[in-house]
């Protein structure tokens, strides 16, 4: 019997360990799985290198989690925000690391690292200074840099709908990076306003195939970042 | 060439306008955070363009009513849009493969300059203490077919923006095929600069006092300037 | 207005040319768009390349395609079909040319053409004899070998449902090679069993986005390859 | 080695249901096309075994009730099959990222030969006139974690089927994990073939006799034989 549910964002994300690359779904606050992020928080694991398109906003979320001094080193595509400066701040004190990568390469890694691909060439960023360090090879008159997969120990990420074998459905733009990201890691956690037993979800409109999930936690009422970030709210 | 008394040109709701007409019936466009996002609000009456938001939307439609917004449907500017009949979501992964495999028709995009070979910087002032931050731009600049620029001719300071090669860091490299401004609507081209259009009461020589670049005329017919 | 709906599968696919190269959906009978191949045997357009998963069946389909002398060569992963020696016969005289490849690398290889990667490490068929006269390559400890994107002018696919923008669901394991084929296609031509406006698919559950569609045919009620070919029909 | 009077062990559907009592419950399953698709019979009362066809279905049921089938939903091998309550459908690349990304624990196929450092052969008799045809085999055995192999322990012309290095093209290099036969089950080590355990009636030096490679006796407990 496949059952992949558990009781608690907490109990969910305990397995994450100091040193782990941790893939965090989300795009802006879309996407984003707030209860596992906080979870995560108070599990304390240190050292941590987190993969997101963003660096989170206010003094919740990843930005939370950043701000406790968990995090490592970010790499993602955007880590700019409007309303928060703790990223920032870490940055320019040389207190934590950024692999900047274009978001469409950063995806393309992802689903590479999820998809048993080493390597791929892409036209992104040839000629820029993102290309720098990277090896450059034409194809059909076209140059193209070389980049590699990216793995992650543990994603994280948030759902719509969940089925106890992990199949997943998504909400809108909130899909964004989960499926790639749920392919990339050795365990992926998902976060589900809605659990239901195998066969509630059609098999056509199944998003995430249940083999790529591990643990399926019921969040019914999942908070929003943003108001979060209103509120005033700081976790912890 | 700082400091001229700016001539008046385009609004920039104007420039949305304009640009928005030179979109053809039927094309899958995607359009930039900022200036280019006003283009969706003035595609011209009875045409049917299809916006595609990186984060993954094709059929993007405007803004929800005060209200009705859903928090997990937003655009790349992160925010909330609404989904057109024919809408369809998709990954990351999907929809950046959509840009790379030149499946869009046209994107619109700002810029901080762009030089007469086409190369466009847009991304960052190379200021050292900024936090570097690059977004999809270089992925949009080097897979979609057909790259506008929408743009003010200078910079607030006066600058120019259409320059002779780029001082900032690049997004990519002979990219740019348009630029519309507030002045003037200029094709890059394989001789470099090209005037298409004026905008009205501006001459030509105001856009060549304010093009740090040669410009050509290339209007095929001599207008009232 | 979008509107990609054309009357007929001859008009549709009669801008093929000699010599192109045509990526055909299905694999064994599931997925083949039997009335768009049936309508390419009638353009008579010669010299073409094929990309399939296999060589069709009887003297219908694919296989009417291949006898009829369309076809120069095949790219696929399995040629061998229990009930038809059309393809055989022809390999053997030396009448048709052979590009094998392994299914996996075969479907990456598509979707790198659509997603414009021009080429990517993997490791399948390392040591084997389709790994010959390819580029190999350590990762991480790890060899692969070097694939190149494949793209198409055209492809001819069959959908359950489709809107007039394209929008397309699919029907089970019919979906196979057709969702990656209308990527990496100049020109991607659809028959749909059920043709509808826009707004009839949920935008959760679309498989393949209208941006990758040209043509939209209906065909409410395709044949069976396998009923044909019992039957002993020769087309044409 | 040929023309010996075979043993009886195991008859094919003995050994689906030998195979089918080492497959964990919740394990992510491909099963080959032929005698490995027998398995699915078999599964022990009690287990979830979720199985993935190549060809786009992740949670495959058995055969439909005669006149129930539908032609579009078939397994790797073109038989109907159903769809289990939890399956779900892909396209053809997202189903062999599963399998080259390392997703699935397990699959069983057959083979022409394997050799004793888990080389495996079961494409191509390599024969002149046949013709090439791979399938989904290569991307299998290079990608799936574990890779059993279900076989007759010897071909029908009496020829080991287990080598010391195969003479037919290989499908993939140190691939195989463990090997049913009629006869035994086998393991791949690094020392090379060691028999984990007999079928019933069977002695160790008739399985050694029919393997032509060196059989380490790697059996925790004397049994009878």
């Amino acid at each position: 019997m496949i059952d992949k549910r558990v009781a608690s964002p907490f109990e969910a994300v305990r397995t994450v360990r100091d040193c782990d690359t941790v893939m965090i779904g989300g795009f802006g606050e879309a996407g984003s799985p707030i209860e596992l992020i906080h979870a995560l928080v108070d599990t304390g694991a240190r050292g941590l290198t987190v993969v997101n398109n963003n660096t989170g906003s206010g003094e919740v979320g990843l930005a939370a989690l950043i701000k406790n001094g968990q995090v490592d080193k970010m790499i993602c595509s955007y880590p700019r925000s409007a309303n928060s400066t703790v990223f920032p701040d870490l940055y320019r004190a040389g207190k934590i690391k950024l692999e900047l990568v274009p978001q469409g390469t950063l995806a393309e890694r992802i689903r590479a690292g999820g998809a048993g691909i080493a390597a791929f060439y892409t036209p992104t960023a040839v000629g820029t200074d993102l290309e720098v360090g990277k090896e450059r090879r034409d194809f059909n008159g076209r140059t193209y840099v070389l980049e590699q997969g990216l793995t992650a120990d543990v994603a994280l990420i948030k759902a719509r709908i969940a089925d106890w074998h992990g199949n997943l459905i998504y909400n809108k733009t909130a899909r964004n990076f989960a499926p790639i990201m749920a392919t990339a890691a050795k365990t992926t956690v998902v976060q589900a306003e809605i659990v239901a037993s195998p066969g509630a979800l059609d098999p056509e409109c199944v998003v995430t195939p249940g083999i790529f999930v591990n643990s399926v936690v019921p969040v019914a009422t999942p908070a929003h970042e943003s108001a979060l970030v209103e509120s005033g709210m700081i976790y912890p | 060439m700082t400091n001229k008394e700016s001539p008046i040109g385009l609004s920039r709701n104007q420039m949305a306008e304009r640009a928005a007409r030179d979109i053809p019936d039927g094309a899958y466009v995607n359009l930039g955070i900022g200036m280019p996002e006003m283009i969706a609000q003035h595609i011209p009456r009875g045409r049917e363009i299809i916006l595609h938001t990186e984060n993954g939307l094709l059929g993007m439609g405007p803004s929800p009513e005060p209200g009705k917004g859903d928090s997990e449907l937003i655009n790349a500017g992160k925010r909330q849009v609404t989904a057109l009949a024919g809408a369809s979501y998709f990954n990351h992964a999907d929809s950046f493969a959509m840009i790379r495999g030149g499946h869009l028709d046209l994107c619109v995009l700002g810029a901080l300059e762009v030089a007469s070979n086409g190369d466009l910087a847009n991304w960052s002032t190379g200021d050292e203490d900024a936090i570097p931050a690059v977004g999809g731009a270089m992925d949009l600049v080097s897979g979609i077919r057909a790259v506008y620029v929408m743009t003010s001719h200078c910079t607030r300071s006066g600058e120019p923006k259409l320059v002779e090669s780029c001082t900032y860091p690049l997004t990519g490299i002979g990219v740019v095929n348009r630029i519309y401004t507030d002045l003037a609507i200029i094709e890059v081209t394989d001789e470099g600069f090209k005037l298409v259009e004026l905008s009205p009461g501006i001459s030509f020589d105001a856009v060549v006092e304010r093009t740090a670049a040669p410009l050509v005329d290339g209007r095929t017919e001599t207008e009232d300037e």
